[in-house]
C-alpha cells in the first residue's frame, strides 16, 4: 500500500509541476509581450472565476470535452484507436440540425428523437475504421484520419444541399427550433441541460467499463487480444461494441452542442472536440470518473486565455501551445521519475528494516 | 479616379469624415471605440480593413481603440459581447457580419444605453427593438460586377497575357453565400460584356491552404481562364502566384490588394489587374465620425454599394497601365448605370443552393 | 467534360502531380524512417508547418535561401527532438505528443509570425526567398516528357532522389540496420549494446530533417510566404502513404503519387458540375480505398502464393 | 580453474518501482574457467542480478567488482566492452534480419557507415567454426528452428568477445537433444577459458554441467556451494528453504468413457504446408495423455486445434460425443474445455490487468455473479481470492498487475483460472516451461488432481521428465505424424523415446 501511495503522490505531484511549468512558460510569454505581466497573469489564472457566466463559460465549454473524452476513453481502451469521433461529432452535429429545422415534434420527444439520431450517425462513422480493419486489416488510425475528412465534406454538402438558411447571410442553417433547444438550467449562464446528461454519461461509462460484462471484455481484450481470443471473449464484439458506443456519444455530444450553444449549425470546419477528446482521456488516465475533472480543467485554462488575449495583448493563440506543454508534462510517465525511485527505494528500505 | 481615393464620400449619406481631419478633432478625446471581430486578423482583406478603419479612428478622431479576435468559435461570442457590454466601458462597441447580428439583437435590448455599430449585416429593426444599433451593409455583388466587366473586356481582348478563349476564373473560399453574392456579381458582369463567356468556378475549401489556391488558380489557367477573380482570404495568395508564374491577370478581393502588396515591394502585385473593394473600414471610420458630430442615425440600417463609393473596383497604378482604354470607358459606363439605378444586380443572398449551382453551370465551360 | 478529359490527359496535368506530391513525398519518406524505428510520428503535419515559417523567416531577415534553409531543418530537427524528448524519453504516449506537436506548431508559428509581422494571416510583408526551379538539361526538349520531368522545383527533384537515399539507408547502412533492430525487437537491439533511445531520436530528428524540406517547399516553393496552418492536412495524409507504403521506400513513394495524383485530378474535377465538396473528398477517399486495395491484393498475394506451393 | 575471483557483484540491491525488492544485499561471485549455477525459485531475483550485470537494470545499492577493479555498468555497451555477455531466456534476435547481421548488429563492420555484407558474413561464419557451432550466415532468422536460434545467440554474444557468458535458461525450449549438444559447446567454452553463468530450474542439469551454485531465496543469496557438494535434494530444500518431495506421487485411476476422440485430422497451414497427417486418438476420462515431440512437429497445432483456436482441413474432434467442427472457442469451453497455452505472457495473461480479473474471465458472465444486470463485484472478488489462496497465488491483494508476478505465480494464476471450471477434458501446452521446483510441483499435483476428478488430459511438454512422470499413455509425433503410441509408459526409455521424436525410429503399425 505504500507504494500505491507514493504513485498517487507522485503522480498528483507531476500534475503540479506539469501546471506550474505551463504557467511558467504562460508567464514569460507575457512578460516579454505584455507591459504587465503580473497583471496578465492574473487575469489569466483568476479571471475564469471573475463573474458567474464566466465561471458558467468554463462549465459550457466542459460540457462536450466530458463527451468526447468519454468516448475516446471506451474506444481506446478497446485497444481501436480509432480518431473518428471528431467526424461524430460533426455529424451528430448535422443530423441534429436537420432533425430540428425539418422534423417538428413536442419539447422534449423532439430532443430524444435528436439525440438518438445523431448518436446512431455518429456510431455508424466510428464503425466505419473498425469495419474496415477487421474485413481490410486497414489501420484505424490511419482509415479515420481520412474518414474525418470525407465525413466533415460531406456534412458540409448536406448543411449546404439541404439545411443552409440563404436569408442568413451567412453560413448558417436555419434557425433551430425552439421545441428541441435544451434550456439553460443555471441562471446568468448558458449552462445547459446538457451537463446533466453528460453527468449521466459518466456514470454510465463508469459502469459499462467496471461493472458490466461487456467492459470486462473491452478491457481485457484491450489489453491482450490473443488473450480475447484464447479465452472465449469476442473480439468482434469488443471492437464493434465499443466504437458504436463511442461514437454514439460523439454523436450525441455533436447534437447536445447544437442544441444547447447554437442557434444554428455554423461550422464551417470540424470544431476539433474530438481531437480535444484525446488530451482530455490523457489527462485522465482513461479512468471516466476522472473524465469531466479533466475537461474542467482544460476549459479552465481555454477560458484563461481567452479572457487574457480579450483584456491584453498576448495573442490568443498562445493557449495552444501552454495546454499542449501542460498535457505533455502530464502525460510522460517518466517525468520526475527519479524521484519517486529514489522515495520507493526509502520506502522499500525502511520497511526490510 | 476618385474610386481609389481611401477616404469615403459617399454622395447621399451625410457626410461628415469626407475629409480626413486629423489635427482638429484630437482634443475630443475620450470616445473608447471596440471593435469585436468574429474571427482571426491577417485575412488581409475583410477584418484587416476593419481593423484599419480602427487605427483610422484612433489617429483622426483621437477615440482609444481597441480590436478583440473572437476566434471561429461561435460559443465564445456571445459572452464576449455581453461582458463588453456590461462593463459599460465602452461608448461604441463594433460588431460585423450577420452571425454576430443575430446575437446582437437579443443583447442590445439588455444594454440600452450601450451604442453600437453592426456593418456587414441588416439587423431585424421591426422584431427587436434596436434604437441605439446603427447598421451598414454592403453591395459587394456589385463591385464584382464590375470586375466582372473588366474581366470579360481583359479576356476578349488583346492585352499582354490574354489568350484566344473567351474564359475568366473565380477561386472562392469556400461554396458560401457571402462568396457566392462576389461570383453572381461577377458572372452577371462578364456576360454583360460576352455572353458567351466561361467562367470557371473553383473553391480552395478554406481560407488558408495557399497551395491549393495556387494549384485550383494553375489548373484553371491551363484550362484558359487568362483572369481569375480570387475570393479566398488568405488562399487567394496562392492565385496571385499562379498568375504572375504563367502571365495571367488575377482580380483581388476586399482590399486593394494591388497598393497592399506593392507597399511590401511585393513583386505578385504586378499581377493584380484590379480588386474589388469592399471599404469596410471607410464606412466605419466614416460612422465613428458621424457618431461624434452626433448624426449617426442609430436606429437604422443603411445599405452602401457603388453609389456610396464603399465598393466598387481599385483604380490604381496598375489598372490604368494593364487596362485598354476601351475597357476602362465600358467599366465607367457600367458603375454609372448602376449609380443612376439602370442596371440592377443579383445578389446571392436569398438564393437557394440550387439556383446558385444553376447559374454557377450555365457558364461553366 | 472535354476540359476535363483535356486537363487530365495532358503533360501539365502530370506536372502538377509531381508538385502536388513534393511536399507528402518528403513528409511520408520522414514517417517511415521514424516508422522503422518503431514510431509512428503522427507530429509530421506540425513539424512540416514550424519549418515552413522558419525557412521564411530566417531567408526573409538573412536574404540567403542558404541559411533560411538551415533555419527551416533546424526548426524541423527541434520539434522532432522535443517530440523525442517526451515521447521517448519521458514516456509519454507518442500518439498524444505527436498531436501536441501539432498543436504547439499550429499556435506558435501564428504567434511568431505576429510577433514579427503584426500579421496573423500571411507572411507576404517579410520579402522572403524561394528554391528555384531547375530545368533539366536535355531532358527538358523531349516532347511531353520534357514537359512533366523538367523545369521542377529543385526540392521535388531532391524529394524524389531522397527515395532512393531513405532506401540506401535503411537497408544497407549500419543505423539503417540499427534503426530496423530496434524498430522490430527494441529489447533485442539493447541487449546488443544499441541505445534504443539514441537510435530512436536519431530516426525521429531524419524524419524531421525530411519534414521540415516538404515544409518549406510549401512556403519557400510552392507559394513564397507563409501563411496560417498552411499544410492543411499534409502531415495526416503523409501518415497515411506511410503506412499505405509499409514504410518502405518504394511504397511510400508509390502510396504519395496515388494521393498527389488523386489531389491533382480533384484539382481538375473542380470545373465539373458535381459539387465541391465531393470533390474536395477525392483524395481522402482514394486513400481509404488505397488502404482497402491494398489489404485485397495482399490477400490475393497469399493466396496464389499457397497455390504455387 | 584458479581460485581467483574475475567477478565480483558485492551488496547488491534493487529495487523495482513497484516497490519491490528484487534484490536484496546480494554478493554473487564468479571464478575464472568455471560454469556456474545460478538457482532459485520464480522471482527469486536471478534474472535481475543479470540484468544489474549486464547493464539492463540500474542497482539501487551494490558494487561490482570486475578483475579486482570497482567498475560501473550502465548499459549494455559497458558490459560488452568488459567482455561480459548475455543470452537471454527469451530470444533476443530481429526476426528479419540475416544470421550475420544479427551476430554483427551492435559493431558491424563496414566504412563509411555503410554495413559491408560480405565482411559481417565472413565474420559470422569464422566464429561458428571457432566454436564449433555451425549456422549459415545468410539464413533469415525468422527461417530457423529454436535450436539454431540458441546457437546464434551465443555466437553474438562471443562475437563481441565475452569472456563471461549468462545464459538465462537457455536449455527450456530445447529437446534433450539439443541440450546434449548445447552442454557439449558450453564445455568446450569453458576449456578455452570462459566462464558461464547457467540458470536453470532443472537441476539434474545443473548437475551435469556445472562447477559452483549460487542460490538465490527471496531476493537474498543464501550461499554458494560446489556442485558435487550438495545434492539436488538439498539444492531445492535451499531453493524453497523447506523439504520437498521431488517425486510425484500418482494413484491408479482407472480411465472411464472417451472424452476426447479425434479422427482422421489433417490440417494445412496458412502457407500451404500439411503439417498434420491423419491424426487418430482418444483421451478417457481419468486419463493423462502426454505428447512427446521436438519443437515444430505439429503438437503445438494439435494442442492448438484441440483447444478450437485454429481450424482445420479435414477428419473431425469430438469432446464427450458433440463435434466441435464450427464452433466458436466459447462454445467450445461451453462444452467443458480448459486449455493453458503455451505463452502465458503473450496469451495467457492480460499483464496490464489484475491479478483478479485475469482469474475470473470465466465466471464474470454467469448468472450467479451480477445483481441488477451489473457485475457483483463482492462476489467476484470473493471468487478470485478463494482462487488465489487455493492456488497459492504470491499477491498482496489481488488488485496489482499480473505483469508484476514472477514467472511461476503468473503461470500459476493461469492453472487456477483454467483448473477450476471442472473440465472434461484439459489441454495443457508446456505447463511448468521456465518455473521452478515448487511451482512446477505444485501444477503437477494439481493435473494429477484434475485426473482423479475424471478430467481427460492432453498434455503436450517438451519435459521428458514432466512426460514421464504424468502421462499414463505417451504419444510421440514427428512430422505431424502420431509416430508412436506407448500404452506403458514404464517401458521406454528415454534414449527411445528420443529415437522416435528424431523420426529415427517408428512404432509398428503407425
Ligand atoms: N521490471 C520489473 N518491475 C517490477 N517488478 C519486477 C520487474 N522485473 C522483475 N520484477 C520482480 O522482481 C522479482 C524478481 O524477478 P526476477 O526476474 O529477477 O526473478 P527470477 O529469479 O528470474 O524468476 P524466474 O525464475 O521466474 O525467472 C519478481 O518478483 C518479479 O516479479
Ligand atoms: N515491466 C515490468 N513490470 C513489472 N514486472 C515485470 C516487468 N517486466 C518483467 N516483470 C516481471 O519480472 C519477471 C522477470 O522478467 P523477465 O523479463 O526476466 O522474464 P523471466 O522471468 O525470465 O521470464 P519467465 O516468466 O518465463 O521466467 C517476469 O516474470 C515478470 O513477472
Ligand atoms: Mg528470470
Ligand atoms: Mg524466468
Amino acid at each position: 500500500m505504500e507504494i500505491k501511495k507514493i504513485e498517487k503522490t507522485f503522480d498528483g505531484l507531476r500534475l503540479l509541476v506539469a501546471i506550474a511549468i505551463s504557467i511558467l512558460f504562460m508567464l514569460i510569454v507575457i512578460t516579454a509581450v505584455s507591459g504587465s505581466p503580473m497583471a496578465s497573469l492574473g487575469t489569466f489564472l483568476f479571471g475564469p472565476f471573475q463573474s458567474v457566466s464566466r465561471i458558467g463559460n468554463i462549465i459550457e465549454l466542459a460540457i462536450p470535452l466530458t463527451f468526447t473524452g468519454l468516448a475516446i476513453c471506451i474506444m481506446f481502451e478497446a485497444n481501436q484507436i480509432n480518431c473518428a469521433v471528431e467526424g461524430s461529432f460533426f455529424m451528430g452535429a448535422v443530423i441534429a440540425t436537420a432533425v430540428s429545422v425539418f422534423l417538428p415534434l413536442p419539447f422534449g420527444i423532439h430532443q430524444l428523437v435528436i439525440f438518438l439520431a445523431s448518436g446512431v450517425i455518429g456510431g455508424l462513422i466510428c464503425l466505419v475504421p473498425a469495419i474496415l480493419k477487421v474485413k481490410f486489416q486497414a489501420n484505424e488510425l490511419v482509415s479515420s484520419l481520412m474518414l474525418n475528412y470525407i465525413v466533415l465534406y460531406s456534412g458540409l454538402f448536406i448543411v449546404n444541399r439541404f439545411l443552409v438558411d440563404s436569408q442568413a447571410g451567412y453560413f448558417a442553417s436555419y434557425s433551430i427550433s425552439r421545441s428541441s433547444k435544451l434550456p439553460p438550467i443555471v441562471p446568468h449562464t448558458r449552462i445547459h441541460f446538457g451537463i446533466v446528461i453528460a453527468v449521466l454519461c459518466v456514470i454510465f461509462i463508469y459502469l459499462v467499463m467496471y461493472r458490466t460484462r461487456l467492459g470486462y471484455a473491452i478491457r481485457m481484450a484491450g489489453k491482450n487480444e490473443n488473450f480475447a481470443r484464447y479465452t472465449g471473449i469476442s473480439v468482434l464484439t469488443v471492437i464493434f461494441a465499443s466504437q458504436a458506443i463511442g461514437g454514439f456519444i460523439g454523436g450525441m455530444a455533436g447534437s447536445i452542442e447544437i442544441l444547447g450553444m447554437y442557434r444554428r449549425f455554423q461550422y464551417t470546419a470540424s470544431p476539433q472536440y474530438g481531437f480535444d477528446g484525446i488530451i482530455i482521456a490523457t489527462l485522465a488516465d482513461y479512468k471516466p470518473q476522472m473524465i469531466p475533472v479533466a475537461a474542467l480543467f482544460l476549459a479552465y485554462i481555454r477560458i484563461g486565455s481567452d479572457i487574457l488575449s480579450r483584456t491584453t495583448d498576448v495573442p490568443v493563440e498562445i493557449v495552444s501551445v501552454v495546454q499542449a506543454i501542460a498535457v505533455l508534462f502530464v502525460a510522460s510517465k517518466l517525468f520526475l521519475n527519479k524521484y519517486k525511485q529514489w522515495a520507493i527505494v526509502r520506502a522499500a528500505k525502511t520497511k526490510e528494516a | 479616379g476618385t474610386k481609389a481615393d481611401s477616404t469615403a464620400a459617399g454622395s447621399s449619406a451625410p457626410s461628415a469624415a469626407d475629409t480626413p481631419a486629423a489635427g482638429d478633432k484630437t482634443e475630443e478625446k475620450g470616445l473608447k471605440v471596440a471593435l469585436l471581430i468574429n474571427g482571426v486578423l491577417g485575412d488581409q482583406s475583410y477584418y484587416d480593413s476593419a481593423a484599419a478603419g480602427m487605427e483610422a479612428i484612433k489617429e483622426s478622431y483621437g477615440c482609444e481603440t481597441k480590436i478583440v479576435e473572437m476566434g471561429s468559435d461561435a460559443t465564445k461570442y456571445e459572452p464576449t459581447i455581453t461582458e463588453y457590454s456590461e462593463s459599460g466601458d465602452w461608448d461604441i462597441i463594433i460588431l460585423c457580419t450577420n452571425t454576430l447580428k443575430e446575437i446582437l439583437q437579443e443583447i442590445a435590448q439588455d444594454y440600452p444605453d450601450q451604442k453600437y455599430i453592426l456593418f456587414g449585416a441588416r439587423a431585424d429593426y421591426e422584431n427587436f427593438n434596436m434604437s441605439n444599433v446603427y447598421t451598414v451593409d454592403y453591395l459587394a455583388n456589385e463591385g464584382a460586377y464590375l470586375a466582372g466587366v473588366v474581366a470579360a473586356g481583359l479576356t476578349t481582348s488583346k492585352a499582354e497575357g490574354m489568350n484566344e478563349e473567351k474564359v475568366i476564373g473565380f477561386v472562392g473560399g469556400q461554396d458560401v453565400t457571402v462568396i457566392n453574392d462576389f461570383l453572381i456579381g461577377f458572372i452577371e458582369g462578364a456576360k454583360s460584356v460576352d455572353s458567351d463567356i466561361k467562367v470557371i468556378t473553383s473553391y480552395v475549401g478554406d481560407y488558408v491552404n495557399t497551395g491549393k489556391g495556387k494549384e485550383l488558380a494553375l489548373t484553371q489557367i491551363q484550362q484558359g481562364a487568362d483572369v481569375i477573380f480570387q475570393c479566398a482570404g488568405g488562399a487567394g495568395t496562392g492565385v496571385f502566384e499562379a498568375a504572375s508564374e504563367k502571365g495571367v491577370l488575377a482580380i483581388g478581393c476586399d482590399a486593394d490588394q494591388y497598393e497592399v502588396l506593392k507597399s511590401m515591394d511585393d513583386p505578385l502585385a504586378d499581377v493584380i489587374a484590379t480588386s474589388v473593394m469592399k471599404r469596410v473600414g471607410v464606412s466605419i471610420e466614416r460612422a465613428v465620425g458621424m457618431a461624434i458630430d452626433g448624426t449617426l442615425p442609430y436606429g437604422s440600417f443603411e445599405l452602401v454599394g457603388v453609389k456610396e463609393n464603399v465598393t466598387g473596383i481599385a483604380v490604381n497604378d496598375n489598372y490604368k497601365t494593364i487596362v485598354p482604354d476601351e475597357i476602362v470607358a465600358s467599366e465607367e459606363q457600367a458603375e454609372k448605370a448602376i449609380v443612376d439605378g439602370t442596371i440592377k444586380v443579383s445578389t446571392a443572398l436569398g438564393m437557394t443552393t440550387e439556383e446558385v449551382s444553376e447559374i454557377r453551370n450555365s457558364v461553366k465551360p | 467534360m472535354e476540359a476535363v478529359i483535356r486537363g487530365v490527359f495532358s503533360a501539365a496535368f502530370l506536372y502538377s502531380a509531381l508538385r502536388v506530391t513534393t511536399p507528402i513525398l518528403f513528409a511520408a519518406l520522414g514517417g517511415a524512417v521514424a516508422k522503422k524505428a518503431g514510431v509512428t510520428n503522427i507530429g509530421l503535419e506540425g513539424t512540416m508547418l514550424a519549418s515552413a515559417l522558419a525557412g521564411v523567416v530566417g531567408s526573409a531577415y538573412t536574404q540567403s535561401l542558404l541559411i533560411g534553409a538551415l533555419c527551416g531543418i533546424a526548426t524541423g530537427l527541434l520539434i522532432s527532438g522535443l517530440l523525442a524528448y517526451f515521447a521517448i524519453k519521458l514516456k509519454a504516449e507518442i500518439f498524444l505528443t505527436g498531436l501536441m506537436m501539432n498543436m504547439i506548431a499550429s499556435g506558435a508559428t501564428v504567434f511568431i509570425m505576429y510577433m514579427l509581422t503584426k500579421d496573423k494571416g500571411t507572411t507576404t510583408k517579410l520579402k522572403s526567398l524561394v528554391f528555384p526551379q531547375v530545368p533539366l538539361p536535355l531532358i527538358k526538349d523531349i516532347p511531353f516528357v520534357g514537359e512533366v520531368v523538367s523545369n521542377h522545383n529543385i526540392l521535388t527533384y531532391l524529394a524524389f532522389l531522397s527515395v532512393a537515399l531513405v532506401w540506401f539507408f535503411i537497408n544497407r547502412t549500419k543505423l539503417g540496420i540499427r534503426i530496423r533492430a530496434v524498430g522490430e525487437n527494441p529489447k533485442a537491439a539493447e541487449s546488443v549494446g544499441i541505445n534504443i533511445i539514441k537510435t530512436q531520436v536519431t530516426a525521429l530528428l531524419i524524419c524531421g530533417f525530411l519534414a521540415s524540406l516538404g515544409g518549406m517547399y510549401l512556403s519557400m516553393g510552392y507559394v513564397s510566404w507563409f501563411s496560417r496552418d498552411m499544410t492543411a492536412g499534409r502531415g495526416f495524409t503523409a501518415v497515411a502513404a506511410q503506412y499505405l507504403g509499409r514504410a518502405n521506400a518504394g511504397g511510400t513513394l508509390m502510396a504519395s503519387l496515388v494521393f498527389g495524383t488523386a489531389d491533382a485530378l480533384a484539382n481538375v474535377l473542380q470545373s465539373l458540375r458535381v459539387p465541391a465538396e465531393f470533390v474536395q473528398m477525392i483524395p481522402y477517399a482514394a486513400t481509404l480505398l488505397g488502404l482497402v486495395f491494398y489489404s485485397v491484393n495482399a490477400k490475393r498475394i497469399r493466396r496464389l502464393k499457397k497455390l504455387a506451393k | 580453474m584458479d581460485n581467483t575471483n574475475i567477478l565480483e557483484m558485492r551488496n547488491i540491491t534493487k529495487v523495482y518501482p513497484t516497490g519491490l525488492v528484487a534484490n536484496n544485499h546480494v554478493d554473487f561471485s564468479l571464478r575464472k574457467g568455471e560454469i556456474h549455477a545460478l538457482a532459485g525459485e520464480n522471482g527469486a531475483g536471478k534474472t535481475t542480478l543479470m540484468k544489474v550485470l549486464f547493464g539492463l537494470e540500474k542497482p539501487d545499492e551494490g558494487e561490482i567488482i570486475l578483475s579486482g577493479a570497482s567498475v560501473s555498468i550502465h548499459n549494455p555497451i559497458d558490459a560488452i566492452h568488459k567482455g561480459i555477455g548475455m543470452v537471454h531466456q527469451h530470444f533476443m534476435l530481429i526476426p528479419s534480419l540475416t544470421v550475420a547481421e544479427n551476430i554483427v548488429l551492435g559493431d558491424e563492420p563496414g566504412k563509411y557507415g555503410v554495413l559491408d555484407n560480405r565482411m559481417a558474413s565472413e565474420m559470422a561464419r569464422t566464429i561458428g567454426q571457432k566454436y564449433n557451432m555451425n549456422v549459415d550466415p545468410e539464413d533469415v532468422v525468422a527461417d530457423l528452428p529454436v535450436g539454431i536460434r540458441q546457437k546464434v545467440e551465443i555466437l553474438k554474444a562471443l562475437h563481441k568477445g565475452a569472456d563471461i557468458l549468462i545464459l538465462d535458461e537457455p536449455t527450456a525450449v530445447l529437446t534433450p537433444q539439443e541440450t546434449k549438444e548445447l552442454f557439449a559447446e558450453l564445455k568446450g567454452l569453458r576449456d578455452k577459458g570462459h566462464t558461464i553463468v547457467f540458470i536453470s530450474h532443472k537441476l539434474n542439469e545443473v548437475k551435469e554441467l556445472c562447477d559452483r551454485i549460487t542460490i538465490l531465496r527471496d531476493g537474498k543469496d543464501v550461499g554458494v556451494y560446489d556442485v558435487k557438494d550438495v545434492s539436488e535434494q538439498k539444492i531445492s530444500s535451499l531453493m524453497v528453504g523447506r523439504n520437498l518431495e521431488v517425486n510425484t506421487q500418482k494413484d491408479p485411476v482407472e480411465p472411464g468413457r472417451i472424452v476426447l476422440d479425434v479422427r482422421n485430422l489433417n490440417k494445412e497451414n496458412e502457407s500451404g504446408r500439411q503439417v498434420l497427417h491423419d491424426i487418430n486418438f482418444q483421451i478417457r476420462a481419468g486419463e493423462i495423455v502426454g505428447i512427446a515431440a521436438v519443437e515444430g512437429n505439429g503438437q503445438k497445432e494439435l494442442s492448438e486445434i484441440t483447444a478450437g483456436l485454429e481450424g482445420f482441413s479435414e477428419g473431425d474432434i469430438t469432446v464427450s460425443g458433440t463435434s466441435i467442427k464450427n464452433k466458436t472457442i466459447k462454445e467450445i469451453r461451453g462444452m467443458g474445455v480448459s486449455h493453458v497455452p503455451e505463452d502465458r505472457v503473450a496469451v495467457g495473461l492480460v499483464g496490464d490487468a489484475s491479478v483478479s480479473d485475469n482469474l475470473i474471465t470465466y465466471v464474470y458472465d454467469k448468472k450467479e455473479y451480477s445483481s441488477h444486470g451489473l457485475l457483483d463485484r463482492k462476489k467476484i472478488a470473493g471468487y478470485a481470492r478463494d482462487l488465489r489462496e487455493k492456488f497459492l497465488v504470491k499477491s498482496k491483494d489481488g488488485t496489482e498487475a499480473v505483469r508484476m508476478l514472477s514467472g511461476g505465480n503468473m503461470q500459476k494464476v493461469v492453472v487456477a483460472r483454467e483448473f477450476s471450471t471442472n473440465p472434461q477434458l484439459i489441454i495443457l501446452n508446456q505447463p511448468t516451461r521456465g518455473i521452478d521446483v515448487g511451482a512446477t510441483e505444485f501444477v503437477r499435483q494439481k493435473v494429477l488432481e484434475l485426473r482423479s476428478r475424471g478430467s481427460a488430459v492432453l498434455l503436450v511438454s517438451a519435459d521428458l521428465n514432466e512426460l514421464f512422470e504424468l502421462s499414463d499413455r505417451l504419444m510421440v509425433m514427428f512430422d505431424g505424424r502420431i509416430t508412436a503410441d506407448i500404452k506403458d509408459v514404464g517401458q521406454v526409455t528415454e534414449n527411445e523415446l528420443g529415437e522416435y521424436m528424431l523420426g529415427l525410429k517408428k512404432q509398428e503399425g503407425m
